[in-house]
């Protein structure tokens, strides 16, 4: 079947679903009806879209962990602590990497291996072996909305079972869960098998329950421009939304140079309300800061400093939600103490600098650049794909018009280099195949030549190898030695 | 004098590329031959990989969390292939969470890896070894 | 003897230190040439003003802990480990209260409770009581320049004595070491014992000997709208200039809201420059910001935020220093890691925010404001002592003129009261005497009304008490409930 | 009802004054009549206030870390004033760092106090024992 940025039919749905709810065995516990039946029952304050929207509203900005463990009581535990403790305003439910890559049967060795030790020998919560019944209990135990929170390719059974199970919120795209978390995967592929999960998120939305979908905004974590992350979030939420999804939340991470930052949190929204609207579709848009997401530093008490830094961009850009590093980041997956430590940090910022805000005059410039790129970005994609976005997207890959850096998948041509520019912000080095105007490469040029100028040294690869390092040595830009 | 080899990636399921980019970089700039084979790499992998080429060390990054059930076995396996005497190193965050890394660096020592490194170690250190276990002098 | 801003005259120095040499024992060791000789002698590298020069001109901003305990070994000890793990650019001895109030005879007796518990019963170091040796033993073992901080109103013998051994760096001032530290001491004698202090300062200058001298900015640390801390930090820099005093960091405490913290530490160095200028006296200037000095939060996570955000204030301000809280602020004296992890958060954030700026033009408004009421305050001091600023300070404290919030001193009215806008700057709710004109008046004014109207509350007492919980409750405006 | 009389202040060198002014205030809102002897007060200075105004109960503040050292023998001195039976409450941060409450308690407890409130306890939490301790009943 040939990629088209088309509402898929009941037909070839129902084709598709039949194999994939035999992928693994506790694929035929998913019932649709019963599955919307269950969620139009739960109570309105585990309804997640609700709560963003809400937030919205109020201009407030919403706390969200990352956290998953391999078995139910202790995941429990876990949410519940991050919940009572950490005031998290949301909550997460991270799946681990066998099942990301569809590998139920290692996900099982580690679930036994986990009970066997007694520690936690995955890095989150295998669901689909789980099946529903494990993931409603985590549902009907705790007073939060709980989001799924993976990277999964083909995340199809991951969905059917967690939608049948109560989650009220889905992260994921067909370009945002392969280019930065896949190496051979066909990004044609991808998207078809998102245009599933959506078009399930569809079906829910017309039978009255609305289910919140989330583009995985940062990418790679590392130096990701952000026009690029903007162009990615927005064709997935084209995409989504023309498989019938109603309520959305486009993503950015926090590159470190404050007006960049809010400018881009500004920027998508307004981009994303734009183009939605522009092609035709009605959706509830929110969006979320990630804390920075590259390398930390390994001392506790600066990684609360690059935490807190994390939260003023959110506060100050008024993010509908912020999801939230810890201050073991660098060292591995967080105790609960530390992922509550991390929220609690980040809630006193967001409430301390709620009544603040930048002036908006200071972020006109970075504003006008991060949206004429999105645009040379979004429109190429249109044009290569002659209207069809879907097409245009695989297309612009293939090209190097859509290029992250430092991502493995072959799919991504990987030519673009970013660096940072004198004062922070992330500026593009090499631009590859990048379709900017001569305009926009002249500004980023310029930028980089003042920095050289500063440091002495022509910009260089060991330039970049530097700015990767530079948050966790203690530093914003990666200056020479 | 011929270079020596290096076979290098990222075992399992982990797709952590941002490491291995510029580890790949790092030991070709101080001399070395690198077969790398990024992220997303099996054991058998790693282990073709080292006889097609010769290589003198297999270079094993985990980021995940996943590196103790990536890792068991791999030594056992390069035996039953025929290079048992390999030299084997690790490093990343090879274990899920904050543990004392001398405990972990013991579990895979006993697992058969000759060097284990903890989270953060810089190239250089890396490499500091690599010409110690292979007697390169410059 | 009458007060006035004049130089002390030599004969009136002589009589005053022999009798100040005769308060403790301990004065019998002091030796002015030796002093000198001994300062002279001391490697460069522990030399506090220079230090803080070259920092101002690399526009970098260094990290000063605030630390001291009863004994030497164990003060040495703490003070080691900030300045080899907590990374500090500039060492503190804090002194005891006991000493601050030249009860040398309580002192004494927490020396011999701290030996016999094993524990510093004492909040600091008693400098006094540990004579000229003791503080030697400080300077020789640190590769750090370390200044005295404290908040002594008559701290005459306390400096002869840490002079002589070899501190480079003094906090305090005839106002600021009065009005928020003491309750029935004569603000005229203080000034004058503080007129002592720059004068030996100043005897040290003219022998080729630099020490850096710091009024105490914050006040009480609770709500100081930055005019009244700059205009006391200006006065007690033009008195301490008249004493021959060549080396002086000028202060301010955190309010929270960034625009204004920021404005307040560039105007804080413009004004001071511009009146010592004006008034003849050629003076290194530099600038500290403090931490939020009010209360903290109880939870460390959250302290750490506040920690986070006065560095976001130091460095995006380019503040020469910053003094760093720690994480176990709320609770009591921390201990040498926690002041650590303190110093580590700031380090990280300040080197992270080190290429960063806010947009002039933001901060125009806030400058001026601080600027216009900077003068009336300080112009009316000079109005009011007839030309002479110490006689002028004095009546502007009995007048109402110069008022300082929550001080405990009875030399202060007492009868302005402070509170924050809807941005969460503070301003000002009852004016009592202040000089300010009509215009500034009705821009506190409306500055208020918007917030009374966002709460729907007519400002009050209530008001103010909210925004001193404020922030150790996770806001920065103090909302009602 | 007669207002019940306390006579509240900040002990020591202590200057610490914005928590004494506001626990003046909120005492005075519940109903007590306050006698506040503001910061930097003595033991001496609490007796005399208490007896000259037959206060029923003394509220010591201690923030600054000497409280151990100034509180001792405040109970002793009250019994030889003829005072030994009144309510003596203390409050703030009363000791040098931060140390487990438990402990800290009952050391002031040993000293004579019949309450003693750990750091940042809110004034609503003392108004409330007051009434109890005194009796009072609305
Ligand atoms: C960026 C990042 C991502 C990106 C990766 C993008 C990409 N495709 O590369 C994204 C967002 C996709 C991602 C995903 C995930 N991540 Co991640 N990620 C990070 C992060 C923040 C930085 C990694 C990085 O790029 N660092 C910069 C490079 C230069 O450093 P490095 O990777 O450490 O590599 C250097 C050294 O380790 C060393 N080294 C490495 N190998 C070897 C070998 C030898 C012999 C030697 C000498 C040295 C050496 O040299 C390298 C170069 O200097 C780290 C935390 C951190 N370090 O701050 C977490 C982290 C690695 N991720 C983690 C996890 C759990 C995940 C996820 C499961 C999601 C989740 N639960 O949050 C998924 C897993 C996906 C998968 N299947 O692998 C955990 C691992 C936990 C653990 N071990 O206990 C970490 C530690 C975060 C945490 N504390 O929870 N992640
Ligand atoms: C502001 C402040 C100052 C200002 C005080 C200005 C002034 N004159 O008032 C200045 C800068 C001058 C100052 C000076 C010093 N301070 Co100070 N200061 C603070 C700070 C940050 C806030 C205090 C405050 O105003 N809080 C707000 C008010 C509303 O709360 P509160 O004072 O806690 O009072 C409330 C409660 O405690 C309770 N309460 C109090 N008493 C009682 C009694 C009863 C019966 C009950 C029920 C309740 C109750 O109700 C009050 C009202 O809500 C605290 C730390 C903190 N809390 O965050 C340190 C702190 C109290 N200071 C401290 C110290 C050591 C000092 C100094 C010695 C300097 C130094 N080493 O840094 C000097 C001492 C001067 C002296 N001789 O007293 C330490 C005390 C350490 C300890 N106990 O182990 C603290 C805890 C900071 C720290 N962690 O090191 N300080």
């Amino acid at each position: 079947m040939e990629l088209r940025n088309k509402r898929i039919s009941d037909d070839d749905f129902q084709r598709q679903r039949e194999e994939v709810l035999t992928q693994w065995p506790t694929g035929a516990d998913v019932n649709f009806e019963e599955g919307v039946a269950y969620q139009a029952a739960l109570p309105e304050h585990k309804k997640f879209g609700k709560k963003l929207l809400e937030a919205k509203a109020e201009g407030r900005t919403l706390t969200q962990p990352r956290a998953g463990v391999a078995l139910i009581p202790e995941h429990l535990e876990l949410l519940s602590y991050l919940q009572d403790v950490g005031e998290a305003d949301l909550l997460p439910t991270t799946i681990d990497s066998y099942t990301r890559q569809n590998r139920y049967q290692k996900a099982e060795i580690g679930i036994e291996e986990s009970v066997k030790t007694g520690k936690s020998m995955l890095n989150g919560f295998p669901a689909v072996n789980h099946g529903v019944k494990g993931c409603r209990q985590i549902i009907e135990q705790l007073d939060t909305p709980v989001q799924v929170r993976h990277g999964t390719p083909d995340a199809r059974l991951l969905t059917e079972i967690c939608y049948t199970g109560g989650f009220t919120s889905y992260e994921g795209g067909g370009i945002s869960y392969n280019i930065p978390y896949a190496k051979n995967v066909d990004l044609e592929k991808t998207i078809r098998d998102w245009q599933y999960v959506d078009r399930l998120t569809g079906m829910y939305e017309e039978a009255g329950v609305s289910i919140n979908r989330e583009p995985f905004g940062p990418l790679t974590g590392t130096l990701v421009p952000p026009s690029i992350s903007h162009a990615v979030g927005i064709i997935e939420a084209l995409l989504a939304a023309e498989q019938g999804v109603r309520n959305i939340t486009v993503g950015y991470g926090q590159c470190g140079n404050l007006v960049q930052d809010v400018a881009a949190i500004q920027t998508l929204q307004e981009l994303t309300d734009e183009y939605l609207t522009k092609y035709g579709y009605k959706v509830d848009v929110t969006t979320v800061l990630h804390q920075w997401m590259g390398g930390f530093p390994q001392d506790e008490a600066k990684a609360f400093s690059v935490i807190a830094w994390g939260s003023t961009a959110a506060a100050l850009s008024r993010a509908t939600k912020v999801i939230v590093k810890t201050p073991h980041e660098a060292m591995g997956i967080p105790t609960k103490e530390a992922n509550a430590q991390g929220l609690l940090c980040t809630k006193q910022v967001i409430s301390m600098l709620q009544d603040q805000a930048l002036d908006p005059n200071s972020l006109k410039l970075e504003k006008e650049i991060i949206t004429a790129e999105t645009r040379c970005l979004v429109d190429k994609c249109f044009e290569l794909g002659e209207g069809d976005i879907a097409v245009g997207t695989v297309r612009a890959f293939a090209a190097g018009i859509l290029d992250v850096p430092f991502a493995p998948s072959r799919f991504n041509a990987g030519k673009m280099l970013p660096c940072r520019d004198n004062e922070g912000a992330v500026r593009i080095f090499a631009p590859g195949n990048l379709p900017f105007s001569a305009d926009l490469l002249a500004f980023h040029q310029d930028k980089l030549s003042a920095r050289a100028k500063a440091e002495g040294r022509a910009p260089s690869f060991q330039m970049v190898i530097d700015d990767v390092y530079a948050i966790s040595k203690g530093r914003l830009v990666g200056r020479p030695r | 004098m011929e270079k020596k080899k290096l076979v290098l990636g990222v075992i399992g399921a982990d797709v952590h590329a941002v490491g291995n980019k510029i580890l790949d970089h790092a030991f070709t700039h101080a001399g070395f031959e690198v077969i790398n084979l990024g992220v997303l790499v099996s054991q058998e992998e790693f282990i073709e990989a080292a006889i097609e080429t010769a290589a003198d060390a297999i270079v094993v990054s985990s980021l995940y969390g996943h590196g103790e059930l990536d890792c068991r076995g791999l030594r056992d396996k390069c035996k039953e292939a025929g290079i048992g005497d390999i030299l084997l190193y690790v490093g990343g965050n090879i274990v899920v969470g904050k543990q004392p890394f001398e405990e972990v660096e013991q579990r895979f020592k006993d697992m058969g890896f000759d060097r284990v490194f903890g989270p953060g170690t810089s190239p250089d250190e890396g490499i500091a070894f690599l010409k110690k276990d292979l007697n390169i002098t410059e």
